[in-house]
């Protein structure tokens, strides 16, 4: 089985009150290098079979159509899981790195800047 | 070993060891199995006896304590009881052909370890017990209690809480109605998650759970079954799988409350049907406790198959599925006849359902996998005649030392000044405040029928738009004072819900209880729990109304140290047009102020 | 007069809102998501609840139910259409509307009586009130700030289609952060409003903060009667 | 500024209410590809100049405390993007290839295989 990775964020000028949120508890707990937080949303879609560019494909046109709102969000990456090492799993740092040089990302949107949001 | 420890199996292999002790059974409760069936237990069999006899599933430390509830029950508290204590919730006729059903029921651990999922299922149990008797749930409330406001754990758990029980029960589109929110140091490790749900139905259309004539299909339907809440079992993977071993299973059920909704309409619509003969909700034990409950009541049998059983997990063993506590799922006895109205039914809703076996004329249920036989047991010896305890009681002696502690000790205001700091200090105390943080998380409109809720004593909703009939409910307990004198405790939580009824405009007709307590295995716990159960019970014939159903909470204590007896009362009373409903608080000005009683 | 109530799974306030079309003189027509036939009702409202749990955002997947595939088309025909709460949020996932519903800017989901002012009395949905009236409904949402980026700000309150606008409070705040205080809005023909109050909730005295969301359910009768005489 | 991703799912065996709509909307739709959706979060924590070992080890901490709920969910991985080419935007194939051989995974969880859900 193959997995895609969706990644879904809010536009950069949408307020995003989650986020901010755990921008102001992050100091209290003690981390105070993050000067600012996005939340967003990551979907896994199986596949039966090893991921091919017509799945990739379907994954984009759902993300477009379904995963995201294109009034408040972008879609800023849709990818294969490579399946090779590890029976698919997002395990360590290696064969994370090796299965995101699949990515196929969709938009150039200007994101996870962390500007401030609008 | 073959991989299926089937009743063949287990009768020539009579001396495996089972580890009956890891799952919480008793050496004289295994050797009551093995007499009940004549033979070793099979694992799923061993797995099902093992949970529906534990202490949450038979009430064995409490049971002998319930005869108080009949003895005290008069004829006339039982005119308008029309379903009693023993089945999912009581049931009271409130007039003009309508009837009224109504529970309360904790979910306090499960909350402890993740509050806000602990919370949403505990709405959406007790929902679907209301469900399963035929009724259109109408409205629910919540008994919380927590630690110290201002202790680092309370803030997890707390919100979580909160934002849970709203979660689930405003997705469901259940008006919220009331409840109450405690601060006591001593809910700090053991904080209380009660909800109550009320559900209104025709009279004629009251459905129970039993599964009788011959040929009469069970179908499971709802969610998927997965792993949930069988982390207690695994001691049974481990005997039988050793290669491989199972997948883990999760230690927390989530809930899905837009399945439950869809399962509410899709119930009702069967209801209208006419196509259900029986019905249960699946909740503590899963398929244990639906088929052996079903089978039990009814007149007959029941053969299941299964491998029938639609599955989120593959990997799941049958003796996991039997005891699965997946969320959002019911079983129903239908007609053989009805079985294709049912799924078309069921199909409109994009509801699973799946027949998965029949009533039998015997009176054995048995449960096959894959064609073995898995389960053949008596189905009354697993639901309904578990082991019962009389454990010992014993007056606590540290209570004369703590009711010889009065009021005279304290020290009083003597100034305009102090007796200002004191007041305020009470308006800001968290037990005291504003509960509108929490409240406001809560849909109280939904249904259009809300006549009143927060912030008002009692909740009123109308149950029939053309008359204005509708029920007022209010849930009340002070554990401080349960804690004093369980009895007396006991009997002015009665009192107050009684009393919050009334003053809304109601009458009171029914009673539903929640008795949250410390181990049973303390004497001291168990006094308590039989000093409150007294209390309540001679309180309600005084008062003339009848216990209708309710729930015990055992262990909730930290260590040795016990919570406070918390025996949390519902009432529910009737009103014939709620539009006539009293409202707490001063509305009019220049109105009198009155003080009634003494 | 028949006005039809969309029913998806997960809707709540379906029933609440017949009864307030009844309370106010219509008949209600119950419309199921997945047929695809409006049954010839002269408005459709749209209720509150979670539609489809709201799982992946409010609305997202009711847009694209079946009887959707009928009623955007009508909708921008002429059709008066009324999204409450979760309806709002389908429409604005169906671009029937514009902008979106996010989070409360409080994160919690909030129930409680909201003081509305009445921008727009021009819509099918809003004659019967005054110019500038305040009313007192219900809100109760997790989700109900509305957002939209600026342009489309400034072009909705240039054209008059904010419908209505949230009271503040002392700190000049919104109940849930929506952008301009925008409670409701509708498009450039007035057919079509969308608002998250619940004035469903409010046309019964006794149930509810008042009686003053009947005029949503009056106005459209009337809107209907007059587009049939003119017609 | 450099940005940390930090991917949060719910456990593999946890129900996925969510990703079960989702779903379950899919083949409603036309996709007909995929056999199961999870839905997780994806967060975006900004630091100010270029992300170091010492705001990796911060990031994944913060997110094992306060990101993620340990009872019901999995860190399945914390890593840096790039900010070479775009200021830290994640913005094409070519340099979301890129950021991510800085991934930093930490946990080996068995995730995203798209088993059906536990
Ligand atoms: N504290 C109590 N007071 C009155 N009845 C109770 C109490 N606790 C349990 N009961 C009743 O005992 C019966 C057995 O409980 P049951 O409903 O089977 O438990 P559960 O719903 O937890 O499986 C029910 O009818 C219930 O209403």
């Amino acid at each position: 089985m193959g997995s895609i990775v969706v990644d879904v964020m809010l536009k950069p000028e949408i307020l995003d009150p989650q986020g901010q949120a755990v921008a102001g508890a992050l100091p209290r707990l003690g981390f105070s290098s993050f000067s600012d937080v996005r939340q967003g949303k990551r979907f896994v879609l199986t596949v039966d079979g090893a991921v091919t560019d017509e799945h990739l494909a379907q994954a984009r046109e759902a993300a477009e159509k379904l995963l995201s709102n294109p009034v408040i969000e972008d879609v800023v990456s849709v990818h294969a899981l490579d399946e090779g090492h590890d029976g698919g799993h997002d395990g360590d740092a290696q064969q994370v790195g090796a299965a995101r040089t699949q990515d196929t990302a969709v938009r150039t949107a200007a994101h996870e800047t962390g500007e401030a949001d609008a | 070993m073959p991989s299926i420890d089937s009743v063949g199996h287990a009768a020539a292999t009579p001396d495996l060891e089972q580890p009956w002790a890891e799952l919480g059974l008793k050496d004289d409760e295994y050797a009551n199995i093995r007499e009940i069936i004549g033979r070793r237990p099979t694992i799923a069999e061993l797995a099902m006896y093992s949970v529906m006899w534990s202490e949450h599933c038979s009430y064995k430390s409490s049971k002998v304590h319930f005869t108080l509830w009949g003895e005290n029950t008069t004829d006339e508290m039982r005119e308008k009881l029309l379903v009693g204590i023993g089945e999912n919730a009581g049931v009271v006729d409130i007039g003009d052909g309508w009837a009224v059903t109504f529970k309360v029921e904790s979910h306090n651990h499960p909350s402890y370890v993740e509050p806000y999922q602990g919370a949403a299922t505990g709405v959406g149990g007790i929902v679907r017990d209301i469900m399963s008797m035929g009724a259109r749930p109408i409205a629910v409330m919540d008994s919380l209690r927590f630690g110290n406001l201002s202790h680092p754990d309370t803030e997890r758990v707390l919100p979580g809480v909160v934002a849970g029980v709203g979660g689930y029960g405003n997705c469901l589109g259940l008006p919220n109605i009331g409840g109450e929110v405690v601060f006591d140091d001593c809910y700090q490790g053991n904080p209380l998650v009660n909800a109550l749900c009320v559900g209104a139905m025709r009279t004629e259309d009251i459905h129970l759970a039993k599964a009788s004539g011959a040929g009469n299909k069970v179908i499971l339907f709802g969610a998927k079954t997965g792993g949930d809440g069988i982390g207690g079992v695994s001691v049974l993977a481990s005997e039988t799988f050793e290669e491989g071993g199972p997948t883990k299973r999760p230690a927390v059920q989530v809930g899905d409350p837009f399945a439950e909704k869809v399962l509410i309409e899709c119930c009702l619509d069967l209801y209208k049907a006419g196509v259900v003969a029986g019905i249960q909700d699946l909740g503590g034990a899963g398929l244990s406790c639906a088929t052996s409950e079903l089978a039990s009541n009814g007149d007959g049998g029941m053969r299941v198959e299964l491998d029938l059983v639609p599955l989120r997990d593959a990997s799941l063993e049958p003796h996991e599925i039997l005891m699965s506590e997946s969320q959002e799922r019911m079983m129903a006895i239908v007609e053989p006849d009805k079985v294709d109205a049912f799924l078309a039914i069921t199909d409109r809703w994009d509801v699973e359902a799946t027949v998965i076996g029949e009533v039998t004329d015997g009176d054995h249920l048995v449960i096959t996998w894959h064609g073995d036989v898995i389960v053949d047991v008596p189905p009354r010896s697993v639901a309904h005649e578990g082991p019962t305890y009389h454990r010992p009681l014993e007056r606590p002696g540290y209570l004369d030392e703590l009711q010889a502690n009065g009021p005279e000790s304290l020290t009083r205001p003597e100034s305009g000044e102090e007796l200002r700091t004191q007041l305020l200090s009470m308006l800001g105390s968290p037990n005291l405040c504003d509960k509108s943080w929490v409240t406001n998380q809560y849909d109280r409109y939904v249904m259009g029928n809300t006549a009143l809720a927060q912030p008002d004593d009692a909740g009123v909703v109308r149950v029939d738009e053309s008359t204005g009939r509708g029920v007022a409910v209010a849930t009340d307990c002070n554990g401080r004072f349960a804690q004093l004198d369980p009895y007396a405790g006991a009997q002015l939580a009665l009192a107050e819900a009684y009393r919050n009824v009334a003053t809304a405009g109601a009458e009171p007709l029914a009673v539903t209880d929640c008795l949250n307590f410390g181990s049973p295995e303390d004497p001291g716990v168990m006094w308590q729990f039989r000093e409150a159960i007294r209390g309540i019970a001679e309180g309600c014939k005084f008062l003339g109304i009848p216990v209708t159903g309710g729930n015990v909470s055992f262990y909730n204590q930290t260590g040795d140290v016990a919570i406070h007896p918390t025996p949390v009362i519902g009432v529910l009373g009737v009103m014939e047009d709620v539009a006539r409903r009293n409202g707490s608080g001063f509305r009019t000005e220049g109105a009198h102020v009155y003080l009634l009683g003494t | 007069m028949r006005v039809g109530v969309v029913t998806f799974p997960g809707s709540l306030d379906d029933r609440d809102a017949a009864r307030a079309v009844r309370a106010c003189g219509g008949e209600a027509v119950s419309l199921w998501h997945g047929d695809d036939d409006l049954h010839g009702v002269d408005a459709v409202i749209l209720p509150g609840g979670f539609s489809y749990g709201d799982y992946l955002r409010c609305g997202a997947i009711a847009r694209f139910a079946p009887i959707m595939d009928r009623l955007v088309p009508a909708a921008q025909g002429g059709l008066p259409v009324l999204g409450i709460c979760n309806g709002f949020q389908v429409l604005t996932e169906s671009h029937l509307l514009p902008g979106a519903l996010i989070r409360n800017d409080h994160r919690k989901f909030n129930c409680v009586d909201v003081d509305l002012a009445v921008e727009n009395t021009s819509t099918a949905w809003t004659s019967d009130y005054e110019q500038g009236q305040t009313i007192r409904i219900v809100l109760k949402n997790g989700e109900g700030a509305f957002v939209a980026d600026n342009d489309t700000l400034d072009r909705l309150e240039g054209e008059g289609r904010v419908v209505f606008r949230y009271g503040v409070d002392e700190h000049g705040r919104n109940p849930n952060g929506s952008y301009r205080n925008i409670a409701g809005i509708t498009n450039e023909r007035g057919n079509i409003v969308g608002l998250m109050p619940h004035p469903e909730h409010a046309v019964e005295a006794g149930y509810g903060p008042s009686t003053d969301g009947r005029g949503f359910f009056t106005s459209v009768l009337k809107h209907t009667v007059e587009s049939a005489a003119t017609a």
